[in-house]
């Protein structure tokens, strides 16, 4: 099993570390990981994207332009990376934002309302939660448990109280997500 | 009462939304908006028109120069 | 006066502040609220009013102001980390009768670049050096700079300035003012309306000096912040300035006309 | 199995030097490698092991803070990226003529002058044939993950210290700023002074009463002393040479084409030979571990088994192929890909340019 | 007839930038190159034709001196030995990546670090193959003689403005110390800042009003536009190779072997080649004048010619024999022979290596 | 007093004076009368007398002295040109126990290696830095320092330094004295015995600093003679600096215990 | 008269007759030798060895460290 | 023609010039010259030494290790260069100061009393001079007018009044050189 993904969004939408926390469950449960950010320097406030690829084997390549699923977080991801979803992969979107809407017929395009739903919840941290626990379901690549101890281990000791919230954010997630074209 | 009426034009789609300007106007006139502008910033906008002096304040500590002003003496 | 509308004011016989056009139309590329968009747009005004356009060639190595060259209106050259001192000296000299200044960073002229500064000061360059102290590596990301305060936090100081073993900070305008070769020196800001008019007249004072060929260099450090590396909001880290920065780097002038403030 | 984590290379880089018993790191900020001091001041490693971490005024005084410590007998590092790097080449050429042992990283951005912030491989000619003057050669070491930005520093010290060479890490920032699962092998204490001195007799560690002073020096203004010096030198290359060449052959063994490769260009290229040999392309992978020493021998024999044709991969316009071509020596084409300026190939373009430059025609 | 002067190579140089119109030179002391700084303060130049020279506070600071008055346009230069041209590195590539036209000189002495202030050619690597980061090439320059030290500042600025490109003078302690006849050219007179203005407008000498600014940089932090702008210098030094190598045959119509050397060893290589001679051994001289571009299609062509082998004679321990390589591709046998940190081969020496390495087996 | 004979005199018993064994015995490099020459012996002087030989590290970079390491009978390690500060910091920073110190021109100390002297002043390393000034390069063949007087000759210079186009003479030391992390500052000379008494005693007290772990630089420039450069016999030479180098570089303290003399 | 007595032993080979000892000499004891040593210098030598009182002078400023001093207490 | 020599002496004889004075007289007659010093920095006070070589040809190697003509100054310089001398070549030498005199059979050489001379003459530093004239006269490679020449271009015009000062000593040089073998 090889998974390469990427996630892509604004600065502060927490891309970067939903992708760490990917990539730490991944290695809780014995798997090959890379987490490779695009970076930049004064482009703050910009686009921030990652690819995270989680594998049984050894991970050749980190840099890839193809992907078996995209996590797009704002409308400029979405220009950017619908077409490099792999024919037959998977897009993942919350639409909130997005003015585009992906077009694509060869992949299967689910929508997370990751960001109504942390407001509800009232609180945007966990944005990025809600929307790993929506790619969960879709690929269950990790187990959630293996998801935990990667939070365990990401998290700096101060912040394990918060574990729990976050639990139910990525429950939240797997919960809300829904197919939004007919390919399955 | 006032002898001068001011009034700025920010550029909304350059405004960062930094509120240095807010503070430095003496008539409180600007406010920061609800609404964010394309680059997701909640740019600065006249709240109280009505108070502005035109003093040009506000313009010269933006960091980003987005601020216009105009004065019309009475 | 509910008769007079926004549109009877804002007519272009109203117009009293109005961004230069030696700043191009481009978005500044720094942080929401750092001085860096003030500063450029006050020396950039100053270069406007005294007509110095046609022959002045600025100067700004790496740093957040790296960019410089994209928003000043003017013939520009990017120089490397710490040596602007030396390009424009390098410029000044095959064209004495134009307009040289650099615009660097504290990390740039106080760390990398106190050779190349302190020479050009002390052989009294006929320059113009704009200093912009933000106690902190903006660009790379929020490091210590030479100039970082004691106890100050940054990405290389996590848990503060720690002077024994990290050193002082450092006070590079104080010490350029003792060189013969500094003609004026001054410590300005930019946060607040009336910082901006005094800066801008020691801006200009700088320019004018090389303008009358006076002898040395003129030296302006504008205190500014950098919200990123400090971590705070615009406002909360101007206010930071001033109760913290401006004590150790206190405003005004430290020499006039070659002559030494008392 | 020793501490699992997932981090950045540079972080790795950086946890590893203190593991490896380092007794300092002196270095200057640049992006993209940054992480590296930073990490050091968040991990107070002076509290950990005694180990020192100073930000230095630029990276030319880092350099010689590391030429300073270094020819006391202590292990110490500095990294940068290619500008700091080129400031640092007078340093580098007196620490290899004073035989100095130290590791030094580069994590590469592109060039020239100012350049671009993004990953690029363009410093190859720089670390392998000489950057600063003269005669000398480094150790250079081309990690292609975080694992071996970690195992490297281990590996780097032991060879530095041996041959008394600086050893060059020799990275980019794509296996700088990327997260892999990384082993952290086990703390190794640091040496005392004590053992310093005996260990390493050659260092300035302050001369007992009755013994010969130690002078660190790499002039000599007897040009025949000199030349003997240098002879000195390239004999200790030799042996380098002979004893340290270190590769990865990948799927080689009936590989009618090579791709050679390096860092994180390795990485791409084995995606690319997964490809093609999905296609049916009997292609391997040269991955170079030491650039210096250069695995020329390796290449020859493979050229005996009748390699058809090698494609370098390199994120530069050209560099490593000349290597390639010189230790070919002609039995077989010799090609070149890059992608430069910041550019990283992707395996489906490394995969065109095998099809097109090398097997097409 | 220019007039005839008995000059130190590195006083020809010096006169022969006053000569060449050149507007500014910015240099530090370093031995074996002090006389041109010397020279040029004596002769005082700002009363012959307004040239600036300024002593910098280092080399540092001197190449950026450069960087900035030739981003501004003006002819100027700087010159300095190894160490100095080592931590002239970082400048160097901004140079080469910002497209700017420079003439700098390096009176190589012997190293590595400090070394010997002896003669070597041991910074070819350095000067060839790139010190500074990056992928960027130089016009490399080798003067075998007094005259050639100052022919070669000439051409040395014509080429860097023709291909807005930094041209170096290599040169070594030999070229540089030694006296030889030298016919001076003409004074040319320097342009006004009006000319440069008009000949040069991509240079900044400030902005008229209603035109566009100039910017002299070499960054771009789009990747996409860094690696269009690394295309352009490589189309540029494409041709580059294509029309500016120069290189001088001597004896070499019938030559079964060749020596193949450049600078001071081209002239002890030639004392080789004229005692072989008399002993009936048909061998020739390819002295190099460029280092880049290469000759490599004339060593070829030489190649074609029945060649039997190639001797590559530098004061080094073997890096210009690469480029023979790479250029002979195997046609022939290539050996180096070299003498190393600051000991000067004797032709003597230089006969009995082609006898023993070439024609001996 | 006939009856007392030169062998009389001179025994073992009667010895009041010898080089120290911490000179070796090579022949000194230097010119006949160069000031380096007692500089070296009374650094090593006062190693000896403060028993530090076991523990002192030297660092000396190119200039004349770049041979230090043959004649100073202790571990000695030769730096590149103007680097010696950045390395015995690394030296010290990895030995804090141990005595570094550095001996420098001033082409080294204040042209080419002006950033490393500052940073490592102002970061207060606890080394001492003993700073041989002859106003000249005088290992290169007399070219113009920064420390170069006004309208005095050198090979770069030979009409004499112009200070509108060469720039000021840099006073290093007064400058160095103004950092926080400068703990004793002098300014001494070893041209006649009481100089040279005045300056054994400046550099016992830098060394005694280290050793007492006082919290900063301790730094001593020796005002010496190049009569090579200068163009000078050696006497003449040692006229010449006090009627004209003394009075630009006045000797004495200037910065004691921490505190700036007045 | 002289409750002291000195004499000096100058390392004739290794002395560079620079003349710095001369004027130091509070008893002007030493002059330059009319003869040269192997390196071609005027070493310095005791002209008045009785005048000499040991008090080092000479030895602390010589360059070249070549000087000994004895000191004998009459 | 070529002729190849070695000057070599103390560094305050005059070595270097004198090797100047010669390579500047044959430009005036048209030929080929070099002049390759040997340098070093602070080996002050040490020996000096100076290949000239003057010929009708372009000069090939300005580094030479056998010569023509070797004109020694002093012992070290003979104890390194008498062995240099080309079979059937001249070695000159001033025996002042010479310890060890030369001894080989298969080249001529000749003794030329320089300092003496220049201390009869009290101008010691015309000591050079002599010693060219010596040598012109044993190699009369350069005619005495182009030498005078060849001092007129190399001496900086307020010296010039110094010309018949060192004509006069060339012509002494000339007189005294003897032969001091049995060779011819
Ligand atoms: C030789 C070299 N070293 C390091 C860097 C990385 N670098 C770029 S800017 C900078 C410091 C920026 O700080 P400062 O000068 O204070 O400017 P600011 O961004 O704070 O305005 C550094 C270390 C570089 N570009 N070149
Ligand atoms: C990088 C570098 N640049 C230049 C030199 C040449 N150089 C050696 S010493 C020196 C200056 C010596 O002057 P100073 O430091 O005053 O020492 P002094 O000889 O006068 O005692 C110079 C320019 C060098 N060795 N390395
Ligand atoms: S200061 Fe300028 S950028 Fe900031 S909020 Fe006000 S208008 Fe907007
Ligand atoms: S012009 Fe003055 S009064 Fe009007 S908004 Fe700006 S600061 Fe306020
Ligand atoms: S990082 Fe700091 S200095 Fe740079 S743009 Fe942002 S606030 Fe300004
Ligand atoms: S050149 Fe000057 S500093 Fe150097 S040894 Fe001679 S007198 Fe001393
Ligand atoms: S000071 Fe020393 S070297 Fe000089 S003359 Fe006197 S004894 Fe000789
Ligand atoms: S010891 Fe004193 S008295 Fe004797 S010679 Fe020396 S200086 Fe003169
Ligand atoms: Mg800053
Ligand atoms: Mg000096």
């Amino acid at each position: 099993m090889t998974e390469e993904i990427i996630i892509a969004g604004f600065g502060g939408q927490g891309v970067l570390s939903m992708g760490k926390i990917l990539a730490y469950s991944g290695i809780m449960q014995d798997q090959e990981v890379s987490w490779m950010p695009s970076y930049g320097p004064e482009m703050r406030g910009g686009t921030a994207n990652v690819i995270v690829i989680v594998s049984d084997e050894r991970i050749s390549s980190p840099i890839l332009t193809i992907f078996d699923t995209a996590i797009i977080l704002n409308q400029q991801s979405m220009d950017k990376f619908e077409k490099s979803v792999r024919p037959g992969g998977v897009l993942l979107y919350d639409p909130n934002g997005i003015t585009r809407h992906p077009v694509r017929k060869d992949i299967t395009i689910y929508q997370i309302e990751g960001a109504q739903l942390a407001a509800e919840m009232g609180n945007t941290k966990i944005f990025n939660m809600i929307v790993l626990g929506a790619f969960l379901k879709v690929k269950p690549i990790v187990l959630l448990e293996n998801v935990i101890k990667g939070l365990k281990k990401s998290l700096p000791e101060r912040y394990h109280k918060l574990i729990p919230m976050n639990e139910d954010a990525l429950t939240m997630g797997m919960k809300n997500v829904v197919c939004s074209n007919s390919l399955n | 009462m006032a002898k001068v009426k001011g009034a700025i034009v920010v550029d909304v789609q350059k405004c960062k939304g930094c509120g240095v300007c807010l503070p430095a106007c003496p008539t409180s006139v600007i406010e920061l908006a609800k609404e964010v502008n394309g680059k997701g910033y909640h740019y600065a906008y006249m709240e109280k028109p009505d108070e502005c002096i035109g003093c040009s304040n506000c313009a010269i500590v933006c960091p980003d120069g987005v601020i216009t002003v105009y004065k019309l003496k009475l | 006066m509910a008769e007079i509308t926004f549109e009877d004011i804002v007519k272009p016989e109203n117009l009293v502040y109005k961004k230069t056009d030696l700043m191009t139309d481009k978005a500044l590329s720094y942080c929401p609220g750092c001085g860096h968009g003030t500063a450029h747009r006050i020396v950039m005004e100053i270069i406007e009013e005294l007509g110095l356009e046609e022959k002045t060639i600025g100067v700004a190595p790496v740093g957040c102001s790296v960019l410089a060259y994209e928003f000043m209106n003017i013939d520009m050259t990017q120089a490397a980390h710490g040596r602007a001192p030396a390009v424009a000296t390098g410029i000044k000299r095959v064209y004495p009768d134009k307009i040289v200044f650099t615009y660097q960073g504290d990390g740039d002229l106080a760390a990398i670049g106190t050779a190349e500064t302190i020479h050009a000061c002390n052989r009294g360059e006929k320059i113009v050096i704009i200093f912009v102290n933000n106690g902190i590596y903006g660009m790379t990301g929020g490091q210590m700079a030479p100039t970082t305060l004691p106890g100050m936090k940054s990405s290389t100081s996590p848990f503060g300035r720690d002077v024994e073993s990290m050193g002082n900070p450092l006070k590079m305008t104080e010490l350029v003012a003792q060189l013969p070769g500094t003609y004026f020196v001054t410590r300005q800001a930019v946060h607040t309306p009336a910082a901006v008019r005094r800066a801008k007249k020691s801006i200009r004072k700088a320019f004018e000096n090389q303008v009358n060929k006076k002898p040395g260099i003129s030296f302006v450090e504008i205190v500014s912040n950098c919200n990123s590396g400090w971590k705070m909001t615009p406002t909360d880290s101007n206010k930071w300035m001033e109760d913290n920065m401006f004590p150790f780097y206190p405003l005004g002038d430290i020499k006039v006309d070659g002559q030494l403030v008392k | 199995m020793g501490e699992l984590k997932l981090m950045k290379g540079n972080e790795a880089l950086a946890e590893a030097a203190i593991r490896a018993g380092a007794d300092a790191y002196f270095g200057y900020p640049i992006t993209p490698q940054s992480e590296v001091i930073e990490y050091l001041m968040a991990e107070k490693p002076y509290d950990r092991t005694g180990m020192v971490v100073l930000q230095a005024e630029s990276e030319i005084a880092a350099i010689n803070m590391v030429y300073g410590a270094a020819g006391a007998g202590k292990r110490v590092l500095t990294s940068s990226s290619s500008p700091g790097v080129s400031l640092k080449q007078e340093g580098i050429s007196y620490i290899a003529g004073s035989e100095l042992p130290c590791v030094y990283a580069n994590v590469v951005r592109g060039g020239p002058g100012l350049g671009t912030i993004q990953p690029s491989q363009a410093d190859y000619f720089q670390s392998t044939k000489g950057g600063g003057h003269g005669d000398y050669k480094q150790i250079v070491l081309a990690p292609a993950s975080v694992q071996e930005m970690s195992d490297f520093v281990k590996l780097g010290f032991d060879l530095a210290f041996q041959y008394r060479i600086p050893v060059l890490i020799l990275s980019d920032g794509v296996i700088g700023q990327m997260m892999e699962k990384v082993e952290l092998f086990d703390q190794i204490p640091r040496l005392t002074d004590e053992e310093v001195a005996e260990k390493y007799p050659w260092a300035t560690t302050g001369k007992k009463k009755g013994t010969e002073r130690r002078i660190i020096t790499s002039l000599d203004l007897d040009s025949n002393k000199m030349e003997e010096h240098n002879l000195h030198l390239q004999r200790k290359y030799k042996t380098i040479v002979e004893n340290e060449v270190r590769y990865e052959l990948i799927d080689c063994d009936d590989a009618e084409y090579i791709i050679v490769a390096y860092g994180s260009s390795a990485r791409i290229s084995q995606k690319a030979v997964q490809m093609a040999r999905k296609k049916g392309i009997k292609v391997g992978l040269f991955r170079l571990i030491t650039l210096f020493p250069f695995p020329a021998k390796q290449m020859q024999e493979l050229c005996k088994k009748g390699v058809k044709g090698w494609l370098a991969v390199e994120m530069s316009a050209g560099q490593m192929v000349e290597d390639v071509m010189l230790s070919v020596k002609g039995c077989a084409k010799v090609e070149h890909f890059g992608r430069f300026g910041g550019i990283v190939h992707t395996p489906e373009e490394v995969l065109r340019a095998l099809e097109e430059k090398i097997i097409g025609d």
